[in-house]
């Protein structure tokens, strides 16, 4: 079989950004302890006003709040964020590009800007809060249970799909010998995808038995009560400052 | 001292890219062999104090501006070749962003201040410190390294735009490129470097070298002839204190609009819109039929904020990209430890 | 009464049978070794023992209740069926799935309701017990063959049941560990308490096994 | 000339010291042990002599030659490198990537080129050696642990290689089993066959190992 490598390849790749996914969860600690349900709704909240506004410089605004704490991160956080933020902005871009054919390149600008903003405003969330305080904001929202269960069991999938194919991708190599045109037949690639799917959701399945078999009721319970301390005030003020300026520069245009 | 497009014939700008690219090569190779990965992430910092120095321009006498470039100051802390790169991630930065300094201009724009003079600057800082041997020696050493440092860029500089008008001229005997000859860029260039520029650089470096001394738990490069452990360069194991580096690099930022203070245009950086009223009388033809790269925030200044507003969020940007860029070039430097 | 007790229970995956007729109960205070060939049908055992599975035929009663799919629906009924028990998995590597070794520890006892004092303090007593006080901050699955046990084992102890059911608990662990289980088991019996285990090392079983029940590869109870 | 040689090597995962400043040279047709405590290195060791990992300092010498990441992103040389070894991973659950027990062993002979014959007699031979037959059809996930390993051992010690590399061969296997192995593994030393086993249990490594190699909770070696 010629594709066959070409299907390691495409293997190893998934197998790598979902890596990249796994070690997301080796959170930046931070020390600035902010109630992970205030910074989802900050998050939220810059996302909705970033799309609503006519205005390129709000949108520098934004982004120079955004890339100053994106350089506080250490650097293997940073590489997580921009592999997610090239392939978009470049996606973005590329749809763009036809108006600057129409004469209207600033909105090339404008429109990927927005996109960069919304994607570094999400993947900073996800690289400072750690996946289950996010659990917990979810919570905090007073969202359905089963919702925020089964959000969790989805990420949970994902990142055991990461490991086991990273795993399995090792132990082919490891028995492929490397081979230049390893005989596929008796495990074609899809054969290999198949079984790391199948893998993976065992697994998913029998870890969240673990958690039953802990007496996991289907409510998460937590022991850090968040207590409002003078951090979340200065987020708090951050709101309204972005608000401010939100309006400022709309009026002023 | 930032070359725009079309100031230099295509020619100029292509010969100084390539005299640049061995020099980042060796500067790249020297870095991943002289230091370890938490240090090369520090690289951003130096980048981004030269970034800030260069958005403080002052007014200087006869109507033109100057600037700092701290490349000496980068030089002494973290090393020529590590400087060189920390000025050239500023100046790209500039260039693509803030459309300061041109691009195809970018090669002569890094040999003359990420090139000329940090090495000049720190090879001058390392003479004089093995004369004088005292504590406080190192202070006076780079003083006048970067005095010598910025003086020898602006001369390239001045060299780069005295050519043209005597070897690029049109069909009419007219420059196509930078109207002014040696006769005239030397002088401008050169009066102004010695004087107010050269003098900022100096205040700037001075400033920034001691707080850096104070501030960073780092062992300066040039230092390490001068100190038993000559091994530390950028050996961050001795971890008495913490770094706190950025915190003159905040006050910095947010001091930057005094930049603004100073009116017109430092020369030769003028627009294709100016250079007719500095006296040359005419527009170039090579200015006018020149590329014209549309930067995202050209200037430093946006359509609807305030021009101070939109110095800091340069300075912002600017600053935080150096420091990211960094970061991410530290992880292709694999925790390599120096044998 | 009977802790536990098999009727005739049978179970298999499909075509594929893994235990066949098993009848036997279980008593409170004792220690129980299961031993068996690979495959002979331990794990799925202790699957029905912990109301993940439940049997194709007979039935499987635990203080007295049957325990079918159905009432494990009910929630209430299921938490505290499994708050009663202490299981650690054959393969403890997909047993831990919080982000910190300590929060692991922690995830049983908070569901068990203790109070936060009291969690803090025997999840405390147990890192220190199971040598995991350098770990405490690192993410579990991060962690090497033997540590990822450790920490398995420490949440399931820290949750003090009047029930254990520990598969295989010393694979992989190294031997100081692996003394320290055994010594650990030893402490632990109790009149009250039922702990079953599933090995294959007879030095083990021989030492800390009140009764030991064979299966043989045909998945049913060896009579001895 | 040494068969695999580790100079001054030091591993970690990123911030987390896995090795510490190992040297050591393995020489063929010895079987070597290497023991220690939970997370001292063992399995971080294996896969830098695997060429999974590489050194964050010092060397790693195979057959002479060093063996770095760029020369394994040349193909031709991986394929050499690793035709040369089998590895059994701690965790085999994992190993087991296809969707017969059969074409896991007929994997990995198959890339080595064999004739079909060949193939075939030498997954009956194993199968048959393992007790595998009554699972030859199965899918390798959906078996107990200990058949798992079973398999997975299977298909390593099929492919006959030169140097052996087994993490915990014994974990989870039943008695018969690890009766079984520990004899295999006197059979097939040779003078030419470099055998490397990490395991915790002083019995087996007593009578399998000709050197014993031990490294400390530090993750150094511990020199003898
Ligand atoms: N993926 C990983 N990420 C971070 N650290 C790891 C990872 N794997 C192992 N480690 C750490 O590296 C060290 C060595 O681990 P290794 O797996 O080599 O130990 P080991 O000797 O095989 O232990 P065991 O007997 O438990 O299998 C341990 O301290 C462990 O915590
Ligand atoms: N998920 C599954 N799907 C299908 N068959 C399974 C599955 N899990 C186990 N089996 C089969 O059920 C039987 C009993 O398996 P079980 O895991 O209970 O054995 P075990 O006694 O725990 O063996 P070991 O000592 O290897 O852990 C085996 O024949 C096995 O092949
Ligand atoms: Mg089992
Ligand atoms: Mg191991």
């Amino acid at each position: 079989m010629k594709n066959s490598p070409a299907g390691t390849k495409i293997m190893k790749t998934i197998s790598l950004l979902l890596k990249n996914d796994t070690e997301m969860s080796k959170i930046e600690k931070g020390k600035w302890v902010i109630l992970p349900a205030l910074r989802l709704l900050f998050v939220l909240f810059l996302i909705i006003l970033i799309s609503l506004s006519k205005n390129a410089a709000f949108v520098i605004v934004v982004f120079a709040g955004l890339v100053i704490r994106l350089a506080m991160l250490k650097p293997e956080t940073i590489k997580m964020v921009v592999m997610r933020l090239v392939p978009a902005s470049l996606l973005t871009a590329i749809i763009m590009l036809p108006a600057v054919f129409l004469g209207n390149p600033r909105s090339l600008i404008v429109v990927t800007g927005k996109v960069i903003c919304s994607v570094l405003t999400l993947s900073e969330l996800n690289a400072s809060v750690a996946w289950k305080d996010l659990t917990h904001a979810l919570q905090d929202l007073r969202l359905p249970q089963i919702f925020i269960l089964t959000i969790d069991m989805t990420v949970h999938f994902l990142v055991i799909l990461g490991r086991v194919s990273n795993a399995i991708v090792e132990a082919v190599e490891l028995r492929t010998c490397g081979k230049k045109n390893p005989n596929w037949k008796k495990a074609p690639t899809g054969g290999i995808l198949g079984t790391t799917y199948l893998i993976s959701e065992r697994m998913s399945r029998e870890s969240s038995e673990a958690m039953v078999v802990r007496g996991f009721s289907g409510e998460y319970k937590t022991l850090k009560k968040h207590k409002f301390n003078w951090m979340d005030l200065l987020y708090l003020f951050a709101f309204v400052l972005v608000l401010l300026i939100y309006i400022y520069l709309e009026r002023a245009m | 001292m930032h070359i725009p497009d079309n100031y230099l014939s295509p020619q100029t700008a292509a010969l100084m890219t390539a005299i640049m690219v061995p020099v980042w090569g060796v500067s790249i190779h020297k870095v991943r062999k002289q230091m370890t990965q938490e240090s090369v992430s520090k690289i951003g910092i130096g980048g981004a104090y030269s970034f800030i120095g260069m958005m403080f321009n002052i007014p200087i006498p006869g109507g033109t501006t100057g600037h700092a470039v701290g490349g000496t100051l980068i030089a002494a802390t973290l090393g020529p070749h590590a400087a060189c790169l920390a000025v050239t991630v500023a100046l790209l930065l500039q260039a693509l962003i803030f459309g300061d300094g041109g691009i195809l201009a970018f090669g002569a724009n890094c040999f003359n201040m990420a090139f000329v003079m940090p090495f000049v600057g720190y090879y001058i800082s390392k003479l004089v410190r093995k004369l004088l041997k005292f504590k406080a020696g190192d202070i006076v050493s780079v003083a006048i390294g970067s005095y010598f440092g910025i003086n020898a860029a602006s001369l390239m500089a001045a060299i780069e735009f005295g050519v043209q008008p005597y070897l690029f001229k049109d069909a009419a005997g007219q420059a196509m490129y930078c109207p002014y000859g040696l006769n005239v860029s030397i002088p401008a260039m050169m009066i102004a470097h010695l004087t107010v520029a050269g003098l900022a650089e100096v205040i700037y470096t001075v400033l920034v070298y001691s707080f850096l001394k104070k501030a960073s738990n780092q062992k300066f490069y040039l230092e390490k002839d001068f100190s038993r452990s000559a091994k530390e360069i950028g050996d961050d194991s001795v971890k008495e204190k913490k770094d706190f580096s950025w915190i003159l690099l905040l006050v910095l930022m947010i001091l930057t609009p005094l930049g603004l203070l100073a009116e017109g245009t430092a020369w030769g950086e003028w627009g294709a819109d100016e250079i007719a009223a500095t006296g040359a009388g005419f527009t170039p033809k090579g200015m006018t039929e020149g590329i014209n790269f549309e930067a995202m925030i050209p200037d430093y200044s946006m359509a609807g904020l305030p021009d101070i507003a939109a110095y800091i969020l340069s300075a912002i940007i600017g600053v935080a990209l150096t420091v990211v860029i960094f970061k991410l070039i530290s992880l292709t430097h694999k925790k390599r430890v120096e044998e | 009464m009977a802790r536990m007790e098999f009727k005739n229970v049978s179970f298999s995956y499909g075509e594929f049978p893994a235990v066949k007729d098993f009848s036997y109960s279980f008593e409170r205070g004792k220690t129980y070794c299961i031993e068996g060939p690979n495959g002979c049908g331990k794990s799925s055992l202790f699957r029905i023992m912990t109301g993940l599975s439940f049997p194709d035929k007979g039935q499987f009663i635990f203080d007295g209740e049957e325990i079918t799919e159905k009432k494990m629906k009910r929630r209430e009924f299921a938490t505290s069926f499994h708050q009663k028990q202490g299981f650690l998995f054959q393969n403890s590597e997909i047993q831990l799935f919080t982000s910190s070794v300590e929060d692991e520890i922690l995830f049983g006892l908070v569901n068990m309701g203790l109070p936060e004092e009291e969690c803090r303090e025997r999840a405390e007593k147990y890192i220190h017990m199971l040598r995991l006080d350098h770990l405490r901050e690192r993410a579990p699955f991060n962690l090497s063959g033997g540590e990822k046990k450790r920490v398995a084992l420490a949440s399931i102890l820290a949750m003090e049941p009047d029930v254990f059911i520990l598969d295989e608990p010393l694979n992989g662990l190294d031997e100081d560990t692996q003394h320290w289980i055994t010594h650990h088991i030893d402490m632990i019996k109790s009149p009250d308490r039922l702990i079953i285990l599933a090995a294959h090392d007879h030095h083990f079983t021989d030492k800390v096994a009140d009764i030991k029940v064979r299966m043989n590869k045909d998945h049913r109870l060896v009579e001895e």
